[in-house]
């Protein structure tokens, strides 16, 4: 005849002293102490033999001041090396202070507070009034943003690890010619666009999901994560920084930001003498060629076919939404409540009959179907506008890429692209003009 | 939630407004074949020399706008922020014991471990949590132990009472121990995330593949989801939802 | 060329690397399905259907918001304990009367003169059939957890599962003594209560029964106190009881079998009065998973009602009519 | 253009060409050569170690399996015994040695590869050529466009092509199915899975004891309404209840009956029970048929407590605590309004409460967390102190703060934002009212500077009336079509319900900071804080009595069987007939003092005093 519930509140009120005389104690002893407040639950057996019962030991997080600490060396490891790439153009102090990047967050922070990743944790604050970002992520995300608004990638150059990490591989860069670029360019406004979507919709952290390095910098990783490193380090060997190029989504960001960028780097300290010399020293691809000959097509055609694309842009927008939003449920297939639902909705249709793991463990969890049906169909949803963004969005940045490449913009000298500079400071080195050089040389 | 999703477009738009805008003017004077001066010679003409000022004016101008656009995305996000860190614990009471936080976590072994709250034990001497289920003599041997790395340890304490503890770094995580303490015992076994090995993921990919949706990310200064007291409803029967 | 063979080579590396980004995203299945460290309660829950000779005639729902324990008076009318009140029945299962009481009771008991006692978490409270309280007896200690009661002639055995002990009071509510404490020169092993399932019950020769679950045991007193026999074995198997501390419940039949419950591998069991394993009454496929505190009655018929409080039911077993006589 | 010759690059560059020792640089290369052969064997290694230990996992091997599977079948087998110890162990050094290896393999890789690149750096370094002008002519700008136009192009059309393929290749109408099968769930009416087979059982149960048996059915019927965790209660039901501030809908109104009229706190009188609350809260009681709810919170620690309603007891307690999103700071509050101003409410399946820091928290019955969010620290300098309200199954809220006040419905379920309307308003501790105009059913919220009406359903502002300034304090009050307004150093405002509008009359005289004003129909009470009840008549504004109580009064009056019940802030409850001439019917004492709003039950009135929780009945 037995069976009972709480017992625990009929104490609690003798529990109150304890805890003020508790508290106090706290200030003396470590948080890890708290858990000891525990109240024995079920009477414990009584010993005679004077055994002690042992305490469960819980070992704290990694302190909220060395947090702090990440934001401040952050900040000037941005100012030290924006100092060096605009002010000292020194390649060699760049380098020296990437590899210490790389030694600190890289390797002593385990990579795991970073400013790529950070986008998705400022869009779920976004979209989720929820979810709390802390401080420091904020300032990973926001502070890079702000220097590469005044200084150009700096961040890039030496203090993201990533950079460093394939920056130092960089052994053969071969030039990969504008059309490869343009084209492979086009990949991280993709992941860029995924990785907010699936933040937004609180489905997964994509660009954490496929961090090639971090297992790098752990020493520790899935068999399948380093093999995704290796391989992308061996690319890098000849295609330079090719997670950065092609893939970084924060990049795309700061690409943006850059080209409005106060004072970027120069290849000259003073004035181009269209010596020819640094045409190759840009692993990046990244300088832009004087512009000489003149538009063999007619200036009406030239309209003409800027008008055209204008027009098109539109469309491309349109055909980029619908086309995505056709494909929204495979998108969504990422959430697992979506997979949930899926697996709970057709159970006919799986191949193997066996249940899977999640479908046991939603079992046992009583939660009505209805209520992960509606859940799911909620996320669908959410996809289903997301997707339609997303694709306009690709679309337009597909049209503006098109659109861009109609234009040309006439400049005279070798200039780094204000865009996909990564602010190396390499080209700096091949320029034989000197800081305040006004003697030209004779040509 | 519309308001908040156009001041974040808004700098964005203008940038794109802007490249655009640059693009037509660069055609314009593309097709007019005038040359684009590199902005650190001396100028002599003062009509490039305006051309300059305006060029910087309006540098300044979209620089000022991209600030404030930061400066909104920033303000609306640290409205909910936190000072403190989050890190990922996993709730007991909705763990299932899949397996999954043993071959899930990014670290081999994984950073949650089998923690025993002793305050909860019943320091039974056939522990669910210790022995194989059919097991007919209770001994340490081989043979008896459901954990599979022998991180469980048994001591004698006196009659009948038996102590059990975690050898920490020989534990897996793979809660075989947590089941079997939870089906016959107090559920004193509980998986955890350890804090001082989790490398606190951005996105714990053992809470992407937990099927029982148990982890969360809580404050880094109350990191632990014991079960705890006044817990009772692991210990008692359950009451029916209703 | 040689250029063009590296650039295609290191290019063909970098799609490789974004077509498995792909590819995992959208195509491969998240996590593997199965668990290489599986705890295997399926084959122990499966068990041997065969040895099962009862089956379920009836069932009914309460109207509690939670049961926690049954009892049947001589009549065979049905009372249920359980959260913010209790409920008769008759023996059909229509309900008679449903009566609230402030607080839990855990446990619940009909002696002979159709007095119900109820134990709540420190005290028990006693009403008559109408659902008037006659009286409270006084809190058995600031630990206490009152699991289960019994009435035999004067004398009213209440197990507490906090203080892990027996005690008698007579009818009247004094006091008599401690059962079962820990007493190496009377023989008494103490009872080993690790979890909340601590109970009792009266033989038919007016014997008291207790289960001394951490130990695996049925252990039987006399009127003084002394332990006079005991019976019982850990083990999974059938004929043992599984996990750290089994049998829950029990309840006698008119011949002295024994009916057990067990927690953990969900299973009633019938066992004779010697403690000899005789059958099952149902297995764990007749409960959901992790179901704990069935209680059990049985009536002058002998048919066996369990409460099973996660589908809030009684539920009545009979002898399967193929099956005559045991 | 023409070549620059070295001479102009000694005087020009500054990194040109520092020849490094051809010793120095064959020897980093070796170096280089035999730490990448390493990394490579190592590599081999690693891959081969990796791929026997997935083949095989030293932990879950079928030999054992086999072994233990014996020794169950013959226990007395010591052999077996043996063999199975054995072989454990070598699985288990097997695992570790694995993992070491794997470890230490890493290890050793990492730095044969960072010699590699030391190396290579090194002797990029010291290799250092001369830049060379590149051989060949410059491409031709507008050509290279015009091919960077079409490759991204095709890009682009392979894009569109690829994501088709995917459609056809996984083509799912998945949300089809979800909606049907939500659509199914609906139309059958009844929850599933484990609830279902409840369901069924006590549908059979109805067969088994016989369909003459009302009881038996009415009360399957009521616990399958129990059961049903959605929808919502009937406006039957929440009237038979008192689950918000000032009873359902806010409005002031008690439909219960037999409430009595005499207790004595001191001395016990009437008093059915008495219950400390250990936290202090100015939110008022609710009841759901046999509980009552209430929250109290001190600077750190927020409670809320559930009553039973018979007894007394404390049924359960909820600390609300490690809510996403709480703000480490606590709100500034004053003294008047506390850290738990706002009164919970409940749609009968879950209770629901929110505090001054902006934590909201949705309980179910038994206490357990359905969901909690946090809606970010109000900014005012007294916290959040509106109370909730139920439209149907959405959680309405107020947040009137300072730049970005709004109202908000959540759904009860799940805690998610069914809609969100701004309102330029400033702060305000008014609370919302529901009202059913006849026509439809309405939200009603006062703050500066307006009284303004919103569908429930959809957050839409249905009207708005400009009338009122000041924080505003006391909630609106609503009866046969206006609506009354109130608020310290502004006016009382009657607004005639219409398309527009209108002011019907208004007063300048009495008016509340505290207390909100009760509507009756044929009348409108006023209660000021300093204590004194007007008695204003409905429709034309003409006062019929002014009574001064010479206490504070903080409770809202609230009606109840044609008395109305107004507590003052001593604790003395001032019960009066619904009149044109004020006729006192009793004055009860509580025993101590008190802020809050009472809450009724058939029989029973709840008051909640500075410490104790009453409950007076005959």
């Amino acid at each position: 005849m037995i069976g009972f519930t709480h017992f625990a509140s009929s104490r609690l009120h003798g529990k109150k002293s304890k805890r003020i005389v508790f508290l106090c104690l706290m200030l003396f002893f470590s948080i890890q102490f708290l858990d000891a407040l525990a109240v024995q639950r079920f009477p414990k057996p009584e010993f005679e033999s004077g055994y002690v019962q042992p305490e469960t030991m819980q070992p704290a997080a990694r302190a909220e001041m060395l947090q702090i600490a990440d934001v401040i060396v952050l900040v000037i490891m941005l100012s030290v090396i924006s100092w060096l790439v605009v002010k000292k153009r020194s390649r060699l102090g760049v380098f020296a202070a990437s590899v210490v990047s790389l030694a600190y967050f890289g390797f002593y922070r385990q990579g795991c507070i970073c400013s790529i990743g950070a986008i998705q944790n400022v869009t779920l604050a976004l979209f989720n009034s929820s979810y709390p970002a802390p401080l420091a992520v904020i300032g990973f995300f926001i502070l890079p943003l702000i220097f590469t608004l005044f200084f150009g990638r700096t961040f890039c150059a030496g203090v993201c690890p990533f950079g460093a990490i394939q920056d130092l591989v960089a052994f053969k860069p071969q030039k990969l010619g504008t059309r490869l670029n343009a084209v492979l360019g086009l990949i991280p406004y993709i992941y860029l666009g995924l990785a907010i979507l699936y933040a937004a919709t609180g489905s997964d952290f994509i660009i954490c999901r496929y961090d090639p390095f971090v297992g790098i910098f752990r020493f520790n990783a899935s068999f399948a994560m380093f093999i995704f490193a290796g391989t992308l380090l061996v690319s890098g060997i000849f295609i330079a920084r090719p997670y950065c190029r092609f893939l970084c989504p924060y990049g795309v960001l700061l690409n943006w930001i850059s080209r409005f960028s106060w004072k970027h780097i120069t290849i000259t300290p003073s004035t181009c003498i269209q010596c020819r010399l640094c045409e190759d020293s840009c692993p990046y691809d990244a300088i832009d060629l004087p512009v000489t000959g003149t538009n063999p097509e007619s200036r009406g055609t030239t309209i003409r076919k800027l008008i055209l694309i204008s027009l098109l842009v539109p469309f491309f927008t349109v055909l980029g939404g619908w086309t995505l939003s056709t494909v929204h449920e495979t998108l969504a297939s990422v959430n697992g409540k979506v997979r949930l639902a899926k697996t709970l909705v057709e159970p006919a249709s799986s191949v193997n009959q066996t249940e899977t793991i999640e479908v046991t463990a939603f079992k046992s969890s009583g939660k009505p179907v209805a209520q992960v049906y509606a859940e799911a169909s909620r996320v669908l949803k959410q996809f289903y506008t997301g997707s339609w963004i997303l694709g306009c969005f690709l679309g337009l940045v597909f049209g503006i890429t098109l659109a861009y490449r109609m234009v040309t913009k006439y400049q005279k000298d070798y200039l780094p692209n204000k865009g996909t500079c990564l602010s190396c400071t390499r080209c700096v080195d091949y320029c034989p003009v000197r800081m305040g050089d006004d003697n030209l040389p004779a040509i | 939630m519309k308001a908040r999703g156009a001041i974040r477009t808004f700098p964005a738009a203008i940038a794109i407004i802007r490249t655009i805008a640059n693009c037509l003017k660069q055609t314009s004077s593309a097709s007019a074949k005038q040359v684009r001066i590199n902005p650190l010679q001396k100028m002599e003409e003062p009509e490039n020399n305006h051309k300059i000022n305006r060029r910087k004016f309006l540098g300044a101008g979209v620089r000022a706008s991209v600030l404030l656009g930061l400066g909104g995305v920033a303000a609306l996000v640290l409205k909910q922020s936190v000072a403190g860190n989050l890190v990922w614990q996993l709730d007991p009471a909705k763990c299932v014991q899949c397996g999954r936080c043993a071959t899930s976590c990014v670290l081999t072994p994984s950073a949650v471990k089998c923690v025993h709250v002793y305050a909860m034990c019943g320091y039974c001497d056939l522990c669910g949590g210790y022995f194989k289920p059919e097991t007919k003599t209770l001994t340490t041997a081989a043979e008896n132990q459901l954990c599979p790395t022998s991180a469980l340890k048994r001591k004698f304490i006196e009659d009948p009472f038996f102590e059990y503890t975690v050898d920490e770094p020989l534990c897996i995580g793979c809660g075989k121990c947590v089941k079997g303490c939870g089906a016959f015992g107090n559920g004193s076994l509980q998986l955890q995330v350890r804090h001082n090995r989790c490398v606190n993921c951005n996105q714990c990919s053992i809470a992407r593949n937990c099927p029982a949706d148990a982890y969360s990310r809580v404050p880094a200064s109350k990191p632990y989801l014991l079960r705890q007291v006044g817990d009772e409803k692991n210990l008692t029967a359950k009451t029916p939802r209703r | 060329m040689k250029r063009k063979i590296i650039i295609f080579g290191a290019l063909a590396l970098l799609l490789l690397v974004i077509v498995f980004i792909a590819w995992d995203l959208f195509f491969n299945k998240p996590a593997g399905n199965e668990n290489p460290y599986a705890y295997d309660l399926k084959s122990l829950r499966s068990g041997d259907s065969t040895q099962i000779l009862f089956a379920e005639e009836q069932h009914f729902s309460t109207g509690l918001p939670a049961i926690h324990g049954i009892a049947l008076d001589k009549s065979d009318h049905i009372f249920i304990a359980g959260e913010n009140g209790f409920e008769i029945y008759d023996p059909a299962g229509k309900r008679e009367a449903a009566i609230p009481i402030g607080g839990t009771a855990n446990c619940i008991h009909v002696d002979q003169a159709g007095q119900i006692y109820l134990g709540m978490q420190d005290h028990v409270e006693i009403y008559d059939q109408k659902g008037r309280q006659l009286k409270t007896w006084n809190t058995c200690g600031e630990d206490a957890i009152i699991t289960s009661i019994a009435a035999e002639g004067k004398d009213v055995y209440i197990a507490d599962a906090g203080n892990k002990v027996v005690y008698q009071y007579d009818v009247t509510g004094a006091f008599h003594k401690k059962i079962g404490e820990k007493d190496p020169s009377r023989k008494i092993p103490g009872f080993v209560v690790p979890s909340p399932y601590f109970d009792l019950g009266i033989g038919r020769k007016g014997e008291l029964w207790v289960v001394n679950p951490g130990r695996h045991h049925f252990e039987q007193y006399n009127g003084d106190g002394d332990i006079m026999s005991s019976w019982g074995e850990a083990g999974m198997s059938m004929d043992g009881f599984c996990g750290c501390c089994n049998p829950s419940n029990f309840a006698i039949f008119s011949d002295g079998s024994f009916v057990t419950s067990e927690k953990g591998i969900e299973r009633i069991k019938i066992y004779g009065p010697d403690g000899v394993f005789k059958c099952m009454v149902a297995g764990p496929g007749s409960f959901v998973e992790g179901t704990r505190g069935l209680d059990l009655a049985v009536d002058s018929k002998n048919r066996i009602l369990v409460l099973d409080p996660e589908k809030n039911q009684v539920r009545i077993f009979t002898l399967k009519k193929q099956v005559t006589g045991k | 253009m023409t070549k620059l010759n070295s001479q102009d690059l000694n005087r020009y560059g500054r990194n040109v060409a520092i020849a490094g020792t051809p010793r120095g640089l064959s020897l980093l290369r070796n170096v280089a050569i035999i730490a990448g052969i390493f990394a490579m064997i190592l590599c081999v290694l690693i891959i081969i170690n990796y791929i026997q230990v997935k083949r095989a996992d030293p932990l879950n091997t079928k030999t054992m399996k086999v072994l233990v599977d014996r020794m169950h079948a013959d226990p007395a087998d010591e052999q077996l015994r043996q063999e199975i110890r054995e072989i454990d162990l070598l699985a288990r050094r097997a695992f570790f040695t694995n993992q070491w290896q794997v470890r230490m393999g890493g290890y050793l890789l990492f730095f044969s590869l960072l010699v590699v690149v030391i190396c290579v750096t090194a002797a990029g370094l010291m290799q250092k050529t001369i830049p060379a002008v590149p051989s060949g002519a410059k491409t031709d700008r507008w050509h290279t466009l015009k091919i960077n136009r079409i490759w991204v192009g095709y890009t682009g059309i392979s894009i569109v092509v690829i994501s088709m393929a995917i459609l056809i290749l996984t083509h799912q109408e998945l949300g089809r199915n979800l909606q049907e099968a939500i659509n199914e769930q609906d139309h059958a009416g009844r929850p599933e899975g484990r609830e279902a087979g409840m369901q069924e059982s006590r549908n059979a149960e109805l067969q088994n004891t016989g369909n003459g048996d009302s009881l038996v059915k009415k009360d399957t019927i009521a616990a399958t309404e129990r059961a049903n965790m959605d929808g919502y209660p009937s406006l039957q039901e929440i009237s038979r209840n008192f689950p918000s501030f000032r009873g359902p809908g806010g409005n002031g109104i008690a439909r219960q009956k037999n409430i009595p009229v005499n207790w004595d706190g001191k001395s016990g009188k009437n008093i059915k029970w008495k219950t400390e609350i250990p936290l202090p809260g100015y939110n008022s009681p609710i009841i759901w048929n046999d509980r009552v709810f209430l929250t109290g919170a001190s600077q750190t620690i927020r409670m809320v407590y559930c009553i039973d309603l018979h007894t007394g007891k404390i049924l359960w307690q909820k600390a609300v605590e490690k809510i996403p999103g709480t703000p480490s700071q606590e709100p500034k509050i004053i003294k008047e309004t506390g850290f738990s101003a706002p009164t919970m409410t409940t749609d009968g399946r879950r209770v629901y409460a929110v505090f001054a820091n902006g934590d909201l928290i949705a309980l179910d019955f038994a206490g357990n967390q359905v969901w909690a969010k946090n809606l970010g620290l109000p900014m005012n300098h007294y916290g959040h102190a509106s109370s909730l309200i139920m439209y149907h199954d959405l959680l309405i809220v107020q947040y009137d703060q300072r730049g970005s006040g709004s109202v908000m419905a959540l759904s009860g379920k799940t805690g998610e934002v069914i809609w969100k309307t701004s309102r330029s308003v400033k702060i305000s501790w008014a609370s919302p009212v529901i009202i059913q105009t006849g026509k439809r059913t309405e939200l009603v919220l006062a703050a500066d500077p307006m009284v303004a009406s919103y569908d429930p359903a959809t957050g839409k502002e249905l009207w708005n009336f400009a009338c009122i300034t000041g924080e505003v304090g006391p909630s609106v009050a609503f009866a046969g079509n206006i609506v009354y307004s109130v608020n310290d150093f502004s006016k009382l405002a009657a607004i005639e319900l219409g398309d527009p509008p209108k002011l019907l009359w208004e007063d300048t005289e009495y008016l509340s900071d505290i207390p909100s004003p009760l509507a009756t129909g044929k009348h409108l009470y006023l209660v000021t804080s300093y204590g004194a009840v007007v008695c204003y008549d409905a429709k034309t504004g003409a006062k019929y009595w002014v009574q001064e109580l010479e206490t504070p009064v903080f409770a809202s009056p609230v009606l109840a069987e044609g008395k109305i019940y107004l507590l003052d802030k001593k604790g003395v409850m001032h019960i009066f007939n619904d009149d044109q001439k004020f006729t006192p019917v009793s004055q009860p004492q509580l025993g101590e003092g008190s802020s809050c709003t009472p809450a009724f039950a058939d029989g029973l009135i709840v008051i909640r005093g500075d410490k104790n929780l009453f409950c007076a009945g005959k």
